[in-house]
């Protein structure tokens, strides 16, 4: 299991790769990778990901320990920025390796529900003259409800 | 003495990333009264409690919480990552 | 949406990459790799994929015209190889953009389950001594049923 | 004419990749029991028709479906892609 949070680019691609070498007898590999995309009404410039050192990698690595005891993973792997991000790259990247897919999938969407609202980052909009936090959404929230009670 | 953190819009309101708070508070809510009564950029910041979140020595935690031997409380506004 | 059927292995992280570029507002991409594993009771040597030239793309294709009804889409993406390959190669790989997690989740998982039982691909294990095919699962035809009634 | 197609063990049971058959099967089933009368070959391929799945002009289509019109029918088993 690997977590690992930076400011510098990386590459999705490479890291998939890596990722899925020398898996023995696991058959499923499940990436899910969050770029960097324009304001619904645009104008957006840049993104700035604030988080908090120390507890984020933490907070990653327990929800990580949590998606290990739930499903029968062979890896996984979150990577997650912060600092300023020019649209079009990736903000961060979760990835799963499993005998199954549908363990694979699920422990996808489980970390990344889990991120999305337990793990301590904010964004922040840049527009060429404004700037603004992004708003937690109700259905993040919500979302984490479909993996309690606690299933096999 | 507590440390006290702030991100995001809570930094930007209050001003600053982090302090060193004297208190005797028993709960982060009895801290929270204490910094609004402060100045009001804290007033602001601690305006609407269910619009933030709160972190006890980097463990998310309620703000009926009790302080004792935290040694770091951070505030922040619910996480937006992924 | 892109649907290659080919004997030739292929790169899953430049094809990540690649169906990452320029996806202008869409921020979240699914990818799904299959990849050779040994049997359960071990000793495979290869892979061999049978396929139903013809056949093949146009069921793909339909079940990628389906998924893009279901969800809101930018981009799909199904590679899919057939002939012999080794243990640790890609088999396939499915990739899928939208605005949204969720919806580029439940279509790559979309995609997955019926790719696995309506796509005309028929797998055999090699071994040192011996082949045989690979049986369906029941579980992988029951996995059809939670894409119906259709939903939006 | 129809030319008959077979994959997978269907294929290897049988011992031959395609063929034209000369019938007047109304359905793949009536094609099915030619078939099935020809050689042992052929009877031990289509034994379990639950076993086995169907597609005519490279849809997939149930054994009772008509042929009227059809051009090709292929046999094997379920798919396992993916």
């Amino acid at each position: 299991m690997s977590v690992r949070v930076q400011s510098a680019r990386f590459d999705a691609g490479a890291e998939l790769n890596a990722f899925s070498a020398g898996l023995g007898n696991a058959g499923a590999v499940v990436s899910f990778t969050g770029v960097v995309r324009d304001r619904d009404q645009g104008g957006m410039v840049a993104m700035e990901i604030e988080h908090y050192p120390g507890m984020t990698e933490a907070a990653i690595a327990k929800i990580l320990a949590e998606a290990e005891a739930r499903w029968d993973l062979v890896r996984a792997l979150v990577i997650h920025r912060h600092g300023r991000l020019e649209i079009g790259e990736p903000i961060m990247m979760v990835a799963t390796a499993s005998r199954h897919r549908v363990a694979a999938f699920e422990a996808a969407e489980f970390l990344m529900d889990y991120l999305k609202s337990r793990a301590p980052f904010w964004k922040k909009e840049i527009g060429a003259g404004d700037a603004a936090w992004v708003a937690a959404k109700d259905e993040d929230e919500d979302a984490l409800g479909r993996w309690s009670p606690k299933k096999d | 003495m507590i440390d006290c953190l702030y991100f995001a819009w809570v930094r930007e309101r209050i001003g600053l990333p982090r302090e060193r708070v004297e208190t005797s508070a028993a709960t982060v809510m009895e801290l929270v009264e204490e910094l609004r009564a402060r100045e009001p950029r804290y007033a602001a910041a601690f305006e609407d409690i269910s619009a933030l979140r709160v972190a006890i020595d980097q463990e998310l935690a309620d703000f009926d919480a009790a302080l004792a031997g935290a040694r770091e409380v951070a505030f922040f506004p619910p996480m937006t990552g992924g």
